[in-house]
């Protein structure tokens, strides 16, 4: 058991089959006939802070975790580039379903940092309005809302509303059932929604050989469309497949299934101990495959950025974890009103005997 | 008023909601079959395959597409074509369907119906005989109602799609070919409230969808031994309308609980508990409860011992009386 | 909508794709690179027999239903060809999980016909024994029994046992979860099971368009297994291509799905009214692709079989059918005990309560 | 005597357990993690991946090819690693692992442990928190039971994996780092046997899993206030050992149950009904249900309010004595 590592610091044929690759681990562009991606220096800076930001907002979230404001985290460590580039190739008219991990395209999605950690404190389950963001509220239980996106892409198709869907879920994920019946949902009925799978080598301690015999994305060809796989570790390729893909689907194309090979760098979350699975080695590898210093070292080849961009990122990421922080820690605990106030949408007496008599105890309690 | 069978009035009913734009019909043969049943009969042809759709053979994945079709400002009625084939949706119906409202602090609302013919005496093989409701009931989050005639069928499938919340409808299809009068003008009782559809003092007897008419049997043999039973059809199961029964039983003293479901754990379970807290002095024999034994249902040859009938009720009316 | 007939009667490339066929529609042997199969006049004059008398033991079966001996009936009609060419190919020691309609399978495999019917009747869920046979119980939930199957040779695999195992589903039960989940298990754990899709092209009212947007066979490949695609009113074909699936996973290669592309002749059950969804013209087509008829041409032609052969297979099959209109007539309805008596192993208190309750009720009443 | 907590107590256990050469372990990272809680630490290593099975992720996966392995002759011992994802896998528990025996006339065993840690306070995210032993227990065909201590634990699992039929065990997550001393040589109770963990007269508590903690803490605190209270763990949730919670009320005439899980058709609506079936004259008052609330399980800083505590269940207790 345990995957194979390549020596190799790259993320090359050898290792990734057909992955679709922009720019080498050195920095520099590569051409690829399918995806002939233009970016302007301006992107790849915005590209580049839109990382940064996501991976100090995650490191922050760590911290909070450990000084006790959150009850558990989930990084984000190393899938920047997977979500930085696929979520922005996504456009503000489309919607996105992630699952739990995905804090670089929430962050894209317009989702308050603050209010992104609000489930993860232990303050609610998700706090954000899916509407306004096209972002809908993270999916714990595996795979559900991938079935989920794909409704909401049929309902797209219906009303022939411009737009398409995103669906994020993981290698493990791509074992569930629901997961599957979506990929033959989406077939059937056409629909416009982008399944894009960070496949980040584990699920909690199970390495990608026990969750599937084959890489994942070729499950697609099976059900009838296409599927491509991607450097997931390479933001440049993510973006360009993930928006050649999105534009397939609101042209009437159809679903594709984009596999980006990336890796968890961290824990699974602020509970694990991967220690006990997997080899430090294994991890030196990927530190040495990071997709920030990728970008980074074409931002300097290239002179797209100087001290100075770098400098402002820096601030920006020093005012954007300073603010959470202060966030983060002046959220109050709801009330217990908020145990009964959302299940139902309508008057329910039994709710409402249930929430007279606790908040009742309560008040006497307190 | 029409004279239709409960099969007719949910498709009249199912045909007035589609009037409303927003309002789907997925599952499996409800377009060109018209359900095995026959419920949506036509109404492909008429609403047309964007409306009215067929799906790929997989429960979890119609409700959860049913889910993401709410999000995008749809309101699906999803068809289970028997009762036993709902559980491979139960992921999706118990941790998405009944949570996710209550997940996004009231953002997000669920408008979906789900249909479920439910219940044993037609003689079928394994997984066509369920009473499955318990497990939703129990489920925060969800509302379940059964019909048990073709007035109710007309109308509680119309408020069940107007409800903003996932509604879990269940149809007795023993019943479907029975026929009523069912009156399409007249304005239909809230949906969540039960309806005494028998009055008497010696006793009550509670029932839904299949097993109103079994009370009602009950009752009327017990009239013939001079005894007044009151029979209430529940129609709402989560909630419970259990101010109706309250009622009835302190004036009554005496209930029993009849349903085709497991009693233990079952509606029965329930109802005994909450009546007894809220008529303890009232009440003048412990509640019974008239329903399926905790084995799978039987074979086809077997339903009628399994099935409870005005027989098993009476004796429980007996019993009850006994104190 | 609608399935697109071929107005050829053969079923060639240019409807089957790469459907194996290895005896056409005129009964002429054809030759196939892969699937070498070598069967003497007797092996042909037993699947003739064999496809004989399932068809005979369906009609019979309808006939029963008709005169109310049955509460349903699931016909086999036109699907003889897939179930006996598979079925023959499995040995005693391999272990089949049937859907429901199997009912060929289940002749193969020595279940009594009337003991078959018990579940038709309604008398019971199921009255064989499944480790006698070989051959699993019915399972009518779809595709549920794809992942026993699976489990099973798991098993056989852990044990090292010799055997394989032969799972049994629908184009329909193609669409669920599980069948999928099934596929991805096998592939992981290299277990020793063919799944054979009856591809009868209806799912109840529903034709393969609305399952699936590709053929069926092509979706394993996506799960890291072979797979194949054969004319499924062949019977040499079904069973040279099953023998060498079977053959493979013993050897330890792990999985296979076969699709068996065939037609459900009948109704979906005998409450069906396939008038409602599907045109006589297909039914006609296929009709005209019978797959005895095929087998029959084979036997005529190189001299297999006589006109005393063909004559005592119709006296078995009038024997079959008389013996077992005797058998399903006499079978008396379960006693009340038997609500009970099977549902725990072990002593099961309320059960038994609930057991005395009912005995003693239906006691006094009787 | 050995002192342990209740994950090494199970550990133990199922380490006992495995001496049989035909019983397996299956699940998400049981194997080179040894579960997320630890449970089966070290398993994998002495017994080899043939008998400690990582397994893809699916829930509905595992369930239905352990039954396949248990039609091979194993003893599967599946572990799904949160209450709230038992929900994919219940089609096959409930219409294959409950009615297979039954469906084969008996033909067919499936000696098949669901290990489920349920429950909350533990301060998760959603679905981390769930408690749907209520589903299982209202299914026929199957057994359901739940530990509440680590010598319950360490015998349990074992009695569990010894049965012929399928057995849900719940696994009280939130009490899963509780130590005491283990007698691995005493004999255990029957698997299906409540115990009363405490002695009293003037009422009785009844606890399963996580809940018999708090209602032996209602106890103490009841004590200093001069009132005798007598705790019944449950252990099994079916079968119920009815009988001996009916000789207890039969004593001290008042009864009231404690879950975390809704109340509304949770096991204390069961009980309920048993009990005044059985105690009808013997009750001072109705039995009272302490539980969960009819809404989803709240976010872990709301979770204090919802979970039954102490002093909820001296609310109850002092409601009965008002009677
Ligand atoms: C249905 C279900 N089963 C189990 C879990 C527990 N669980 C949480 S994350 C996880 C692994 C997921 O792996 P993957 O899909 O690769 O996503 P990743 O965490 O690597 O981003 C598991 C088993 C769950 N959340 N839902
Ligand atoms: C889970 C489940 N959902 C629905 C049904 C109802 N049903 C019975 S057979 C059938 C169609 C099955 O089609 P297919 O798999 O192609 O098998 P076929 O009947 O054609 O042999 C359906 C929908 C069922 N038995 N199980
Ligand atoms: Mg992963
Ligand atoms: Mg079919």
């Amino acid at each position: 058991m345990g995957m194979q590592i390549d020596a190799d610091e790259s993320i090359g044929e050898s290792e990734y089959g057909d992955g679709v690759q922009l720019l080498a681990p050195d920095g520099r562009r590569r051409d690829h006939p399918d995806y002939p991606l233009r970016v302007t220096a301006e992107q790849c800076r915005a590209l580049y802070r839109d990382m940064v930001l996501t991976r100090r907002l995650d490191a922050e979230a760590v911290l909070l975790q450990r000084q006790g404001e959150l009850g558990m985290w989930i990084p984000s460590l190393g899938q920047e580039a997977a979500q930085i580039g696929s979520a922005r190739a996504a456009r503000p008219g489309d919607h996105v379903f992630p699952a739990y991990r995905e804090h670089g395209v929430a962050l894209c999605r317009g989702v308050e940092p603050a209010t992104l950690m609000g489930l993860f404190r232990g303050v609610n389950h998700g706090g954000w309005d899916p509407a306004t963001h096209g972002f809908h509220l993270y999916t714990i239980v595996i795979g559900s809302q991938v079935l989920h996106a794909t409704g909401y892409a049929m309902g797209l198709r219906k009303r022939g509303t411009e737009g398409a869907v995103l669906a994020y879920f993981g290698d493990g994920a791509a074992s569930q059932g629901d997961v599957n019946e979506a990929f033959n949902f989406a077939a059937v009925f056409d629909a416009p929604v982008v399944f894009f799978c960070q496949n980040n080598q584990w699920a909690i301690s199970e390495p990608n050989e026990r969750q599937t015999r084959v890489p994942i994305y070729q499950r697609a060809a099976g059900y009838g469309f296409p599927s491509v796989r991607v450097d997931g570790n390479d933001v440049l390729a993510c973006l360009a497949v993930t928006a050649s893909a999105l534009e397939r689907a609101r042209g009437g194309g159809g679903p594709t299934l984009v596999e980006a090979v990336t890796y968890r760098m961290g824990p699974h979350t602020t509970a694990d101990d991967p220690s006990r699975y997997r080899r430090p080695e294994e991890v030196e590898l990927w530190a040495r495959r990071d997709p920030i210093e990728r970008l980074r070292r074409l931002l300097v080849a290239e002179a797209y950025a100087g001290d100075d961009f770098f400098a402002e990122v820096r601030r920006d990421a020093d005012e954007l974890t300073a603010g959470l922080r202060v966030a983060v820690r002046g959220m109050p605990d709801p009330s217990p009103e908020a145990i009964f106030a959302h299940a139902y949408a309508e008057p329910h007496p039994l709710v409402q005997e249930h929430a007279a008599a606790a908040l009742a105890a309560i008040g006497a309690d307190a | 008023m029409t004279t239709m069978t409960l099969v007719r009035a949910l498709n009249e009913g199912l045909r007035a909601a589609l009037e409303h734009p927003d309002v789907l019909i997925m599952g499996e043969d409800v377009g060109r079959l018209g359900g095995v049943f026959r419920v949506t009969d036509g109404l492909l042809k008429d609403f047309g395959d964007e409306r009215v759709i067929d799906t790929p053979l997989a429960e979890s994945g119609i409700v959860g597409t049913a889910i993401g079709l709410c999000l995008s400002g749809y309101r699906p009625i999803v068809e289970i074509q028997f009762d036993g084939f709902i559980f491979p949706a139960c992921n999706q119906i118990i941790t998405q369907l009944a949570k996710m409202r209550a997940r996004s602090l009231g953002a997000v609302t669920l408008p979906m119906v789900v249909r479920v013919p439910f219940g044993g005496g037609i003689g079928a093989v394994e997984h066509h005989s369920e009473s499955p409701e318990a497990y939703f009931a129990h489920t925060p989050g969800l509302r379940v109602v059964a019909c048990s005639n073709p007035t109710d069928a007309y109308w509680m499938i119309q408020q069940a799609v107007r409800s903003d919340d996932p509604v879990i409808f269940f149809e007795p299809k023993r019943r479907y070919w029975e026929r009523a009068d069912v009156d399409t003008a007249a304005a239909p009782p809230p949906l969540h409230q039960a309806r005494t559809v028998r009055r008497g003092t010696d006793g009550t007897l509670v029932g839904y969808g299949p097993t109103v008419r079994v009370c009602l049997e009950a009752a009327e043999i017990a009239e013939r031994e001079g005894r007044a039973l009151e029979v209430i059809d529940l129609r709402s199961l989560s909630p419970l309308d259990i101010e109706t029964v309250r009622a009835s039983v302190s004036r009554t003293g005496r209930l029993a609980v009849v349903h085709e479901a497991s009693t233990f754990l079952g509606l029965g379970a329930e109802i005994a508990a909450a009546i007894t807290e809220r008529c303890f002095y009232e009440l003048e024999a412990p509640v019974l409860r008239v329903g399926g034994y905790h084995v799978p249902y039987p074979p086809a040859r077997l339903e009628e011992y399994f099935l409870p009938d005005a027989d098993r009720v009476l004796d429980a009316v007996d019993q009850l009386l006994t104190y």
